[in-house]
């Protein structure tokens, strides 16, 4: 069910330029699921007025923990950059569609690809296809290494690879480059990034079972504004889905990218 | 004894809050989270005879204090809300207002004449004044013998009462006032958005791929407020008010520049319980003010 | 090389950035905490025949990311102005833009044929919008015959450029702006405030003591962006872009959607040292956009 | 000289229901005088929009400290006690003419009369003027006990006496009635409160020289927007002044009260 509730700063810290870790606490923890997000009040007043959609990156329900990991770039990020340990924070959720871990099985093997902030809401689904036994390949794209993160993280779950636009960090060009360079061997993909990134995944890997998550603007993130409408491919049921309650986690072939 | 509760034409209201159209969708979103049977009303978003999947994205932008939207008026169409969105909402005990839109005069018609036989649609709010659509809309909420006319074949075929919602990007909004009233109108409702742009920082092109949006939320309150004001002074229906309505003291003041219910709108997005909650409050505000029954306080900055 | 000057109808311009009439006074305040030689030009205080007193207090009132004012145009009077103000900023090196204003389009003409005499004062702006005085002011300001009509007269008189401030509380922007451009006015000045209301919390009456007040800063934003751009669109005259610029990438997005040069009005109460700032700030972010000159960024949007 | 400061919050506590007393860091309190105020910005963000008018309640040179007093009641006032030791706070300022100290001589009585929230500069201005070795009378009115404050202060520094409207605390009524049955012996009155009460003293006290500091609602805070315009008694060599630059404090008898 979604909740709003008034979540509590554990940490906050900067783990590469401009982006920042951020771990909250509180009871909506337990019904969060990986690629779900959130939505969050960044200030109790009216401007930054509008609340922000940010992917569960980690989620540790024993400690009723949750951690997101975001870039402070525009007006709202930047605000909620400046949360200190103990200052509480309006969240929305969990909210939307999350990766279908179900659809991996045990002793299969999934290709993880992340752009940017988009790599994220990888890392607690990652997690979770590990604990069941999914073996995982991480194909990591940041434009340079300044703003890559969770290398530790990543290469503990699988075998990781990064990507960068000028090849400050591992594989220089695109992540379809390195893979058409790695052609490695999977059953599932997930992805999460840039819209031209997931593009071409999905026509490279068209044979092959994947999930896409989505980014739009938002409104009320849960699916009542019909801010963040995509139109599907034809043959679909609906002619549109809803990004925020219909997604943001799509099959590969239901919407128009 | 209540102390909030509203009667309008057409309209039995527990009390004035209700969730304003094109922000609450049909209602199922937010059924998920609280009883809608607690509102007073619900504003059902904007219904056209056939279906419509709006405007490209980003269709919603931010701005200070408020946001820029230009949805576009998508909806299922007429068959489609007749058929499974009034009859979902009636399990809620709460009164439909259903917002009609159209390209033409004919349209409206068409969407009047049967959407107010639905059971639990007791009035129409006839939405002239969508800035976000390219023909109808707005052009029927900035002339006055246009709107004037529409008004007068809506009412024709209406079952219910018909409530006329006006655009606030008009030189004189007492004019617009006074001819729908005159067309037939059985009540007002005000403000819809105002025409506003953000552009991206990089490019400079507009955000919103419609070019310009509806501005909406608390920036444009004081411009909602002097409205109501002045058509309340104009007038002898009665005004359903909302514009960047954010707490119960902003419900207070609509009321007391003349509204006798209000409407919530952006402000659902931010916090999806503030209707129940501004609800909740309204007792506590009313003996702040010494006041028994929330009538008392309509009109009050004119007394 | 100067990345920062701009060329317009009477005015050399160092850099496009101005503070806004009403909001800075004739100088001395602001002379106090800066070298007022640093602004591009400063748009002094509303100038009448006589002097003025003004409307009753309370003036001014918060709203979300706004306020309201309705200062009514107080001012010492064309002589004082003449004898006093004008001659004092001579001091600095920046030019001034006189706003002017009236009851009649004599006055306007009066102002204007003396005022347009002083050495600094290097174009004139015609205030036809403020919302704050019962007589003259906005009524020019929503009336396109009228508008041209009275910048005829005062182009016959004035010996520097003209240009019109538009008042945004109008159904068409592009037809008021192409009238005066009709009427020969050598620029546009946009937007002056819309007007708005707020009431108190306990008493439910109008905070400001003249009912209404013109609503400015940051709120109105997305409002003012958008007339810009249209205006931009429809006349060949420049345009001097204002309306709750509160930072540099505002001052980016007003030139994007096509002003030559910027306004900055309420912001200088909440920080007076804002038009420095901006100033100071402007190379890094023409930097950042790849743009060597302030010039390659106006009109951008349409691009 | 006016400055902007970004000063740092050393102390902030509720002395009374909803009145706070907070004490600020930075140079400018090197410029300061009793009866002058600030103009604070209470948050970064733009909303709430204007900067608040408050007095200097209490200035300390040797720490650059200054402390002001103030009711938490609208939303930019809340919003300012919400701040910690430690953030900071953007403060223009110091502004305005103060009361002026020199007026009284060493010997001399003054009557320092104030209201609610109009009492805290006088704080500041019996510490300059016992100082200086003038004797200070303190009447002090509140709407009730509750919101009253700094009674051991003021009693430190001369005969200090409480009203309050409902008499839960010192005499009931107005301080007017007080000081009809005090009568007290005096050189020079000084008061900071409602208008009602600086009227009624004014006339009260139409032989005394005196000086009241009065308030408007603000724009800019330095002179320049005509906000805050006061008109003046006939004869005066304007026909109006601003509270904000040419007052607060205004001898009696220069504005239309
Ligand atoms: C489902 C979903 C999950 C996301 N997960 C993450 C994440 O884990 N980490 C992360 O850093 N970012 C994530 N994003 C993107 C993030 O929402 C935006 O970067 C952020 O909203 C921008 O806000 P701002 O205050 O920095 O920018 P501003 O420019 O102040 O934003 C202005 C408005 O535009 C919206 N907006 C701007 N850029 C975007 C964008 N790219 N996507 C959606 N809305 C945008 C904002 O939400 C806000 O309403 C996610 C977006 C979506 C839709
Ligand atoms: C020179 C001067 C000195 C002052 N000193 C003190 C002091 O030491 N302690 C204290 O508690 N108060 C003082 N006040 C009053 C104080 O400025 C207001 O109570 C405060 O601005 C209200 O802000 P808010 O956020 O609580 O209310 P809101 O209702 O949010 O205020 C909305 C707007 O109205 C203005 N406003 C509302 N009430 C007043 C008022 N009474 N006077 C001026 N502006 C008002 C606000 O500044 C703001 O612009 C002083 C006022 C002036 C003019
Ligand atoms: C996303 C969005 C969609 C809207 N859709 C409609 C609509 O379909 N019909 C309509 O009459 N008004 C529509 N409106 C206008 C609102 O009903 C309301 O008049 C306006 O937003 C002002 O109220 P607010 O400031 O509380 O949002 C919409 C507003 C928003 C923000
Ligand atoms: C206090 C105040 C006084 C103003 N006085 C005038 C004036 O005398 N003449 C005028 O043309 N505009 C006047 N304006 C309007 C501003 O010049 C400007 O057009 C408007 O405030 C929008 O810009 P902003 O949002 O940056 O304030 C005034 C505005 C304010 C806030
Ligand atoms: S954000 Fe409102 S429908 Fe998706
Ligand atoms: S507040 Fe601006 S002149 Fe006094």
């Amino acid at each position: 069910m979604i909740r709003q509730e008034r979540m509590t700063v554990v940490s906050q810290r900067e783990i590469a330029k401009d982006i920042f870790e951020m771990t909250l606490q509180g009871q909506i923890v337990q019904e969060m699921s990986p690629g779900q997000f959130v939505h969050i009040r960044v200030s109790d007043l009216l401007e930054p007025l509008l609340r922000r959609p940010i992917s569960i990156a980690n989620i540790q329900k024993e400690a009723e923990e949750f951690t997101i990991i975001y870039r402070a770039q525009g007006r709202g990020t930047k605000v909620l950059s400046q949360k200190q340990v103990g200052d509480e924070v309006d969240v929305l959720g969990p909210l939307g569609n999350g990766f279908p871990v179900e659809e991996a099985r045990e002793g299969e093997t999934a290709l993880l690809v992340g752009g940017g902030i988009g790599v994220p809401p990888l890392y607690e689904l990652s997690k979770q296809l590990n604990a069941k036994g999914v073996r995982t390949i991480h194909v990591l794209g940041f434009q340079t290494e300044e703003v890559a993160f969770y290398e530790e993280e990543f290469t503990k779950l699988g075998e990781t690879y990064y990507v960068t636009d000028d090849g400050s960090k591992g594989f220089k060009g695109f992540v379809t480059d390195l893979l058409n360079e790695l052609n490695p061997d999977f059953n599932i993909f997930y992805s999460c990034g840039p819209l031209p990134m997931l593009r071409a995944l999905a026509s490279m890997y068209e044979e092959k079972k994947g999930y896409l998550s989505l980014e739009e603007r938002m409104g009320c993130g849960i699916g009542a504004c019909f801010a963040c409408i995509c139109k599907t491919e034809e043959g679909q049921e609906k002619d549109y889905v809803k990004i925020c309650s219909d997604g943001p986690v799509f099959e590969k072939g239901v919407v128009k990218l | 004894m209540n102390r909030l509760d509203i009667q309008l034409p057409g309209l039995q209201l527990k009390n004035p809050i209700m969730p304003a159209s094109g922000c609450f969708g049909f209602g199922r979103e937010y059924a998920g989270l609280y009883d809608l049977s607690k509102l007073g009303a619900i504003m059902i978003k904007a219904t056209t005879v056939e279906p419509r999947l709006g405007n490209p994205t980003p269709r919603v932008a931010e701005t200070p204090a408020g946001m820029l939207n230009a949805i576009g008026l998508q909806n299922p169409g007429l068959e489609k809300v007749m058929a499974e969105e009034l009859p979902w909402l009636e399990r809620f005990d709460v009164p439909i207002i259903a917002n009609v839109a159209g390209t033409t005069p004919e349209d409206y018609v068409e969407v009047a004449r049967r959407i107010s036989t639905a059971p639990n649609v007791k009035a129409l709010e006839l939405n002239i004044s969508c800035p976000n659509v390219k023909q109808g809309g707005i052009t029927f909420g900035t002339d006055p013998v246009i709107a004037r006319e529409l008004v007068e074949q809506v009412k024709a075929v209406s079952q219910v009462p018909v409530y006329v919602k006006l655009s606030p990007n008009v030189t004189n909004i007492v004019e617009m006032a006074q001819a729908v009233e005159i067309g037939g109108a059985d009540g007002i409702t005000m403000i819809n958005t105002l025409l506003g742009m953000r552009l991206d920082e990089k490019t400079g092109k507009p955000v919103i791929a419609n070019v310009t949006g509806g501005l909406s939320g608390p920036a444009v309150k004081p411009i909602a407020l002097r409205m109501v004001y002045e058509v309340y002074k104009a007038v002898d229906i009665p005004i359903i008010g909302m514009g960047g309505i954010s707490c119960v003291q902003d419900v207070i003041d609509f009321m007391s520049a003349g509204a006798s219910a209000v409407a919530v709108g952006t402000m659902n997005f931010i916090d999806p319980f503030i209707c129940p909650n501004i609800i909740d409050a309204l007792p506590a505000k009313l003996d702040e003010l010494g006041v028994k029954h929330i009538k008392e306080i309509i009109g009050r900055s004119h007394r």
